[in-house]
């Protein structure tokens, strides 16, 4: 299913809203949205992931991106991913370096 | 066995997991199942697409053959690629996927997902052609 | 340098005469010619190096990728490569599985 | 320390071959010594722009520093990639090296040739850049 994803940058907080499936084509377009953070004062990353149904390692690929590329002080909030994507994310040991939250603000 | 060409392209990718969807339905895999499947097969399909024919300017389809039994659903990769052997590599361990984000190296994710993610995963180089199997067991209710 | 390439098939005999440089970019050019044997009954794949001023790792994929795809009957022959490529293939232990020559027929 | 830049594209690859022969030939380096500093930043560049770049989507440059002095050329890539160390892979050993070519996988024969083509080579990851070093030592006559 294509993918989309929305952007909000407020104040230091950077949100983005993820739709579809995050492959190795689609993590692409997600891999040029962190990009264009980079060198901005962002302190917080929300991923609102609700609506996305598949995520390869190539989304994971842009997390561990985004933190290197933004700052390691960058908190990265994971807002309800669905419970197949959180596996992968524990699997992977990737749930160690983010947060995932009900909601954000917490 | 049922057989299926595809573009080795990412576009394709898509695709790819939407008729891994149906194989699944058909042998009446559960929904966790079906998703770990198709994570799996799209991580090595990616692979083949990426490093096996894109890297080196190679232009060619991959095949998905498939076959539903009784007790399991048995999907095979085939690709015209120089031999890559999935599981020559060593995967990365224990350690390795507790380290922070911002030190970790990057790669060696998508093998390991796949490992993990299917009952069965085997590779074999015959007649020119890399095949990657897959199988996944079918709970009967 | 720009990179050309030429086949010339006889019998069982595919002779390809490498000039330029082969790095990354030109050894798709080059695979595409290897792709275009598989399939054929090749016995001897002749090689002509002494135009060829550079070779990366890029070009010795392309070797190993003749014998997976012609089939290991295969007999490569390299034809008076430059004393630094030959450093290379020696290096990298290829020189076990393809014959340098300074011409052939031997 | 000089420096240019290069779009980070294989078609880059060629030009960036030449400007190292001026360097080397700048800092007085033999041919054969030449050529294994264009083959050691051709395969890092490559690599560079295969996984770093166009892989995921990334348009970015990379730039060329450098700096010669009485006893050496240095040569630094740096790139805008996510962080990778290529000395934190194995590389080939002798036993692989010596494989039939028909039994052999094809990866790692790039950093393998970078790493014994030169007198240094050094990696670090600094503001959020990729730095990939490579020495030369100057013989003077
Ligand atoms: N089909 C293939 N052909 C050649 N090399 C491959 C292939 N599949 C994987 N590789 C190699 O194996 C490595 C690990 O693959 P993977 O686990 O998917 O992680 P990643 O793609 O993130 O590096 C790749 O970086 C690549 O070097
Ligand atoms: N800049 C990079 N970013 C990410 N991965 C890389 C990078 N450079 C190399 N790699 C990984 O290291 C592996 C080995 O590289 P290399 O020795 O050049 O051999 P090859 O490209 O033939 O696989 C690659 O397959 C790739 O997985």
């Amino acid at each position: 299913m294509a993918f989309k994803i929305e952007t909000v940058i407020e104040e230091q907080t950077a949100r983005m809203t993820l739709h579809g499936e995050l492959d190795s084509l689609s993590a692409r377009v997600f891999m040029t949205e962190i990009e264009k953070l980079s060198g901005q004062p962002i302190e917080v990353l929300v991923l609102d992931m609700e609506d996305l149904d598949f995520m390869s390692s190539a989304g994971l690929r842009v997390l561990i991106f985004s933190k290197q590329k933004i700052g390691t002080h960058l908190a990265i909030y994971i807002v309800k991913p669905q419970e197949l994507i959180v596996d992968t994310l524990e699997k992977t040991g990737l749930h160690h370096s983010v947060t995932i939250v009900d909601q954000y603000p917490v | 066995m049922e057989s299926k060409s595809f573009p080795g392209v990412v576009d394709s990718l898509d695709e790819l997991r939407a008729y891994v969807g149906e194989l699944s339905q058909k042998a009446g895999l559960a929904k966790k199942a079906t998703y770990s499947l198709k994570l799996a097969i799209d991580e090595i399909a990616t692979n083949i697409i990426l490093y096996g024919y894109e890297k080196v300017g190679l232009v060619a389809d991959f095949k998905v053959l498939s076959e539903i039994t009784d007790q399991e659903l048995i999907v095979i990769l085939e690709d015209e690629a120089a031999a890559f052997d999935p599981l020559a590599r060593e995967i990365p361990d224990e350690e390795d996927l507790t380290m922070a984000l911002e030190d970790r190296e990057i790669g060696g994710l998508g093998i390991f997902l796949t490992i993990k993610g299917v009952d069965d995963f085997s590779y074999e180089y015959v007649d020119g052609k890399n095949r990657n199997t897959f199988v996944m067991n079918v709970i009967k209710p």
